[in-house]
C-alpha cells in the first residue's frame, strides 16, 4: 500500500513570523521516507476538507510544516498543542526533481519560501532567493544559511534585503546556476518561468489549487498542461505540485 | 459476525459499503490504502462518450459540515474507460458500476450499449450533475424527461439499471416513479443539491462555475427525508446516499428505506471511512442480534 | 461608521438584520437581551386566522451544522396577536413583518385584510412552511399557485407584501417571477428546506412530524445560490436568509443579491448573533471604505 | 434586562459515577441569582443548541451541574478542561415552589437527582428520595446528607439501597410530608403523580423536553397543560421546567 495516515505526536507549533507558525511532528524512527517539494495533507478536527501543506523539513525524524494562517482551518491548526497527535496523510505528490552535479537556484515567495528549505538540503551549494513582502514575513533565513545555501533576501518593500522582486535577484545571478526550482504565488512563478525562458534554464515550479481527497482520485485540484502538443488535465496532488515551467496552461 | 451482504437487482454485493461517483476515481488511488475488496462496491467517476477536461478551477470549496465541488464530468470518454479502467477494476474483487453522463439521450444509448457488451456489473445513469451545461440535471427534474431517457435507455442496455436521482426537485418521489415505470431496476440518491460560495473580497463566487454540488454531512438530514419519501413510492431497490459519514448514519439511512449506500464526501477527511462504517454496521447488528444487515432496511417506523 | 439602513418596498429598516420568522416569537424574550431597536426588524412567529397548538413534541433535531424543527406554526391567531402583541412590538421602535399561513387562500386573505387596519409595518406571505399538513408549502411549491394566490391577497392587502419561497422546489426563479408578476413588494428567502432524522435504537423519526425543516449553517450554502439566481430573474428586493452565522455569511448573502436579511438559527447558540453581525458588516464596510451596506447588494462578479 | 449569558470559568470537571460528571464553575462575587429547580443552557462549541442542565446546587459562589453523556453535546462537555471558560445562559425558567413551613419529599430518579440537591438546601428537613438503575449511578448521597436531608436510596436492582421504586419508598412515607417535588423519566412522573393524587398531596414535577431557544421564543419545547378545564400549549424551558403535576396531559 503506498499511502499512509498516521497520527504524529505534535512537538511544538510556534508563531516564527506574523501569521505564520512553524509545526515540528515526530515522524518515528529512521528516515522520513518524504521528497523535497512532496506534501502533507493535514487533517483538521470538524472540517470536511483536509489541508495540504509543503514539506519544510524532514531531517533527524522530525515533520517540519511551516503554514499561514489564512482560513478557518489552519486557525484551527494553529491552536493545536505539543503533546496531542496531528492526523497526517504524507507524503503526497510529486516533489522536485533535484540531479547531481548541477547547480540550482531555490527560489521561494512568501508562504512558498517553506518547502525550498529541505530542498536546498539536497543540493550541493544551491543559491536561494526569498522574497517577502515586509520584514514582518520574513521567515526561515537561519535554516537556509545552516542548510549551506547562498542565501539572497529581498522584500518588496525594502523593509529587510534589498527592496525588489525575487526575478531582478535571479536575472542579475541566472548565469551561475543550472536549473531554477521555485515556488509562490503565482504571477511570481509566471515571471520566473518567463526568466528562464529568457535565458534557456530548465524550470521547475510548485502549484497551488484546492484540493479534496490529494491522491488524484477526486479531479478537484486540476491543472492544463501541454504534453506533445496537446493540452490535457492533470492534477496538482497526484501530478505535481511541482511541474515543468514550461508545460504549465497559465491561463488554464 | 452479521451476514452483510445485499443483493439490489440480482446483482450481490459483499457489504452495503459502495464508493460514491466522482469521489473514488476508478479506483486505483484509493487502493493504495485497502484493497478494493473491503467494499461492497464502486461507481466509478462520470464518464461520458467522449473525453471531457472538465470546468476549469477552482473546482472544490468548503462549506459548514460540507463542500461544493464543480469538477464538471472530467473523464477519459467510455472507450478508454473500456480498454485500460475496467480490465483492471474487473480484478479488484468488487462490484463495478458504471456511472455515464450525455449531453443528448441518444449519448446515454450508445454509452449504454458500449457498456452492455462488457462485463460491468451495472449501469448507474446520471441526470443529476449539475455543474455541467448541457447533459446532466436538466434530463433529472421532470417526471417526463426521467421517464423518457430510462425508457430509451432501458431499450439499449443489457445490465441492470440504476437511475441516479438529484435532490433539486419539487418531487422527487413523482420522479422515481417515472423511473420505475419505465424500467430501473434501482434508484440511486441523493446526488448534489446546488449551491455557491462567494469570497467577500474579490466578490467572485469560489467555485469557477459560479454554483457547485453541496454534498457531505449538510446534506444528510435532506438524503434521509427522501430515501424515506422513494421507499414509500416505489418497490424498486433504493441505493441511499449523502452525507453519510459513520456507522450511526449508514444505519439511518438504511432504515430510512436504502438496501444499499454510497459514500462520498468523508472519503476526502477519512479514506477509510468505508471500511470503518461496514465495521460499525456490522458491530451494531450484533449488539442487537440482527443476522442480516437486509433486515434494517426501510423498518422506520413513522409516528 | 457606515451607513447600515436599507429600505425595502419603501419601508426603512436601521440596519438590514431582521430576526427571522418564528424564531424570535413576538420579540417579547429576546428583548431581554438588549433593546429591540438594535435590530432592523422583526418577523413575527407565524399567525394563522385562529388560535393553533402546533405539532405535538418532539419538535426540534440537531443536524451537522443545523437543525431541524417542526413547531407547527403553534400561534394564538391572529385577533389576539393584533391586540396583545402589535400594540408591544409597535412600541420597540423597530420594523414590524406580520407573517400570515392560512389553510386556504381566503384564510390568508382575511388575515391580510385584517392586518391592513393596524399599524404592522409589512406583511410577509409564508406559503412556504413545510410542517403543517394543510396550507403552507403547498401554496408555494408552483408557479400557478404562487402566482393565484399572491395576486388574490394582493387584492386585500395595503401593506407593503413580502412572499416568502421555500427551497424544497425545481425551479426558485419561475417562482419568484411568478410573485413578482402578480404584486409582490419583495421576496423573502429561503424558509427550510424539508429533511429528517431517525432514532437508530427506536427506528422512530426524531421529530414528532416525522419530517422537520432543516435551517442553520448547513444550508447556507443553497440560500445563496437561490437568492443569486432569483436576483438574477426579478427586480423586487430580496430578504436573503437561511443559515447566516457570522457577519462574513451576512456580507455574502448581501454581495449575493439580498438586500436586507433574516437571521433565525443562530440565535439558539448566540441571542447576540444579530447585534455582533451587524458590528462586523459595519466594520468590514468600513475597512473597505464603502459608505452604505446598500452598495453591497448584487456586486457579485460571476465567472 | 432579565437574561444574561456569562463566560464563566470551569473550576473542575470531574467523572462521578458511569458517564456521569461534575462540572463546577465559578459565578463571581455573590449569592448566585439562581432559585432551584431552574436551569442553565449550556453553550457547546460547534453545535447549533445549546444543552439544558439543571443546577444541582449553586451555594458558595459556584453553579455545579451534573450531566450525564448521552450524546455528542455532553460529551464535548464531559472533555472540557479546569481553567477553560463555560458559555452558560442561566439561570433559566421557574423552578420548585417551596414554601416555608411545610415539610417536603423531594423525589429524584437517575440523572433526575441533581436538581433535588439545590432543592434540598432550600428545604426545612426535607425527606429526600434517590433511586437508581443500579449501584453504579449512585450519585450525590453525600452532599444530600450535608445538606441536612433525610435519605433514602433505592436501586432497580438492589445493588445499592434498597431494591424497588422511589414510588414504593414514597407511598411508605407519604404521611410523613405536605408536598412532593419530582424530577426523573417520565413514566417515575407519572407514577410519582399518580401515587400524590391517590394520597391528595400537591406535586411538582420537572419535565424535560428538547429546546433550542430556552426562553419561551420559539416555541419548541412545547407540553399541554390542562388551565380552568382547558388544553393549552406551554413551554418548558419559560413555563417550566417545573410545573403542577395536576395540570400536565401526559399523552399530549
Ligand atoms: C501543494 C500545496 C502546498 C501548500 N503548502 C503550503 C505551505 O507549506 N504553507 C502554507 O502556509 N500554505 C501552503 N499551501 C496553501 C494552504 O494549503 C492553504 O493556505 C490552506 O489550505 C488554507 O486553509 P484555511 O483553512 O486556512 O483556509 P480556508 O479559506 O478556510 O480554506 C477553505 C478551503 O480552501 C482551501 N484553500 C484555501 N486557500 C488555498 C490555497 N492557497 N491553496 C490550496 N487550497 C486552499 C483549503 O484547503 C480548504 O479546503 C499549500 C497548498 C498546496 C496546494
Ligand atoms: C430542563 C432540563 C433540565 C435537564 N437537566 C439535566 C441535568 O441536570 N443533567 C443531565 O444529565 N441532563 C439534564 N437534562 C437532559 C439533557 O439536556 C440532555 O441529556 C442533553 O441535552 C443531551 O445532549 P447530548 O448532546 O448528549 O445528546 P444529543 O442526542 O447529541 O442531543 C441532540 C439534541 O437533543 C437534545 N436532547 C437529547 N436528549 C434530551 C433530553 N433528555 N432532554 C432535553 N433535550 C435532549 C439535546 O439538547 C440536543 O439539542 C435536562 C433537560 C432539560 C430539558
Ligand atoms: C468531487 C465530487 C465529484 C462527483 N462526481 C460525480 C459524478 O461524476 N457522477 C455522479 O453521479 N455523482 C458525482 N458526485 C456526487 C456523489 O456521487 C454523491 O451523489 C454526492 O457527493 C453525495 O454523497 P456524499 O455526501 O457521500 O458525497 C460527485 C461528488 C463529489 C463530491
Ligand atoms: C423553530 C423555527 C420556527 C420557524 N417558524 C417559522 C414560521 O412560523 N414562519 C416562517 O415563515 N418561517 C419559520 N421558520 C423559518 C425561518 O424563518 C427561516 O426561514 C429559516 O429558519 C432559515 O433561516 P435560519 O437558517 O437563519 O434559521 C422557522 C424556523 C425555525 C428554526
Ligand atoms: S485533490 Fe483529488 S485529484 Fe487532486
Ligand atoms: S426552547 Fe424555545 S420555547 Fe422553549
Amino acid at each position: 500500500m503506498k499511502y499512509d495516515i498516521r497520527q504524529l505526536r505534535l512537538i511544538s507549533n510556534e508563531k516564527i513570523a506574523g501569521g505564520i507558525y512553524d509545526m515540528r511532528l515526530e515522524y518515528g524512527d529512521g528516515e522520513i521516507p518524504v521528497a523535497c517539494g512532496q506534501f502533507a495533507h493535514v487533517y483538521v478536527p470538524n472540517k470536511s476538507l483536509r489541508r495540504p501543506i509543503s514539506v519544510c523539513d524532514a531531517r533527524d525524524g522530525v515533520l517540519r510544516l511551516v503554514y499561514q494562517v489564512k482560513g478557518e482551518g489552519t486557525k484551527i491548526m494553529s491552536q493545536m498543542k505539543a503533546g496531542g497527535t496531528v492526523d497526517v496523510l504524507a507524503p503526497l505528490g510529486n516533489g522536485f526533481d533535484i540531479e547531481k552535479g548541477k547547480r540550482y537556484a531555490l527560489i521561494g515567495g512568501g508562504i512558498g519560501v517553506p518547502p525550498m528549505l529541505y530542498t536546498a538540503a539536497q543540493c550541493e551549494n544551491p543559491l536561494v532567493i526569498t522574497g517577502f513582502r515586509n520584514e514582518s514575513l520574513v521567515i526561515l533565513q537561519d535554516d537556509f544559511v545552516k542548510a549551506g545555501a547562498e542565501l539572497m533576501l529581498c522584500t518588496d518593500d525594502g523593509t529587510a534585503g534589498r527592496k525588489g522582486f525575487v526575478t531582478d535577484l535571479l536575472r542579475e545571478n541566472i548565469s551561475q546556476v543550472d536549473e531554477v526550482c521555485a515556488c509562490g504565488p503565482t504571477p511570481m512563478l509566471k515571471a520566473i518561468a518567463d526568466v528562464c525562458r529568457e535565458f534557456s534554464k530548465p524550470c521547475q515550479i510548485s502549484l497551488e489549487e484546492r484540493m479534496a481527497c490529494g491522491i488524484g482520485a477526486c479531479l478537484v485540484c486540476a491543472v492544463k498542461v501541454r504534453k506533445n502538443g496537446e493540452e490535457i488535465m492533470q492534477h496538482v496532488c497526484k501530478n505535481g505540485p511541482v511541474f515543468n515551467a514550461e508545460e504549465v496552461v497559465f491561463n488554464g | 459476525m452479521a451476514d452483510l451482504s445485499v443483493k439490489v437487482a440480482g446483482v450481490s454485493f459483499n457489504n452495503p459499503l459502495i464508493a460514491a461517483s466522482g469521489t473514488f476515481g476508478f479506483g486505483r488511488e484509493y487502493g493504495e490504502f485497502y484493497p478494493l475488496s473491503k467494499l461492497g462496491g464502486i461507481s466509478c467517476k462520470g464518464i461520458t462518450l467522449k473525453r471531457r477536461d472538465g470546468n476549469p478551477p477552482p473546482r472544490i470549496a468548503e462549506t459548514p459540515s460540507g463542500i461544493l465541488n464543480a469538477v464538471g464530468l472530467q473523464n477519459p470518454g467510455v472507450d478508454v474507460f473500456i480498454k485500460e479502467d475496467l480490465p483492471w477494476l474487473r480484478e479488484q474483487g468488487t462490484v463495478v458500476i458504471a456511472n455515464i453522463a450525455g449531453n443528448t439521450v441518444e449519448e446515454y444509448c450508445m454509452m449504454a450499449e458500449k457498456l452492455s457488451e462488457t462485463d460491468t456489473d451495472m449501469i448507474e445513469l446520471n441526470i443529476s450533475c449539475p455543474n455541467v451545461k448541457s447533459g446532466g440535471v436538466q434530463f433529472g427534474t421532470s417526471c417526463e424527461s426521467v421517464g423518457n431517457i430510462t425508457k430509451e435507455v432501458r431499450a439499449h442496455c443489457k445490465k441492470p439499471l440504476i437511475v441516479k436521482l438529484s435532490p433539486n426537485v419539487t418531487d422527487i418521489a413523482s420522479i422515481a416513479q417515472a423511473a420505475e415505470a419505465e424500467g430501473a431496476d434501482a434508484v440511486s440518491m441523493i446526488n448534489t443539491l446546488t449551491g455557491m460560495k462567494i469570497d467577500i473580497n474579490t466578490r467572485r463566487p469560489i467555485i469557477h462555475n459560479n454554483t457547485g454540488g453541496l454534498s457531505g454531512a449538510a446534506v444528510f438530514p435532506v438524503a434521509v427525508r427522501m430515501v424515506w419519501q422513494v421507499s414509500n413510492a416505489i418497490k424498486i431497490p433504493i441505493i441511499g446516499m449523502g452525507g453519510i459519514t459513520t456507522w450511526e448514519d449508514a444505519v439511518e439511512m438504511l432504515i430510512a428505506g436504502a438496501t444499499a449506500l454510497q459514500i462520498g464526501t468523508v472519503l476526502f477527511s477519512d479514506p477509510y471511512a468505508p471500511i470503518k462504517i461496514a465495521e460499525g454496521v456490522n458491530k451494531f447488528l450484533d449488539d442487537n442480534n440482527i443476522s442480516s444487515v437486509t433486515e434494517l432496511t426501510g423498518t422506520v417506523r413513522p409516528w
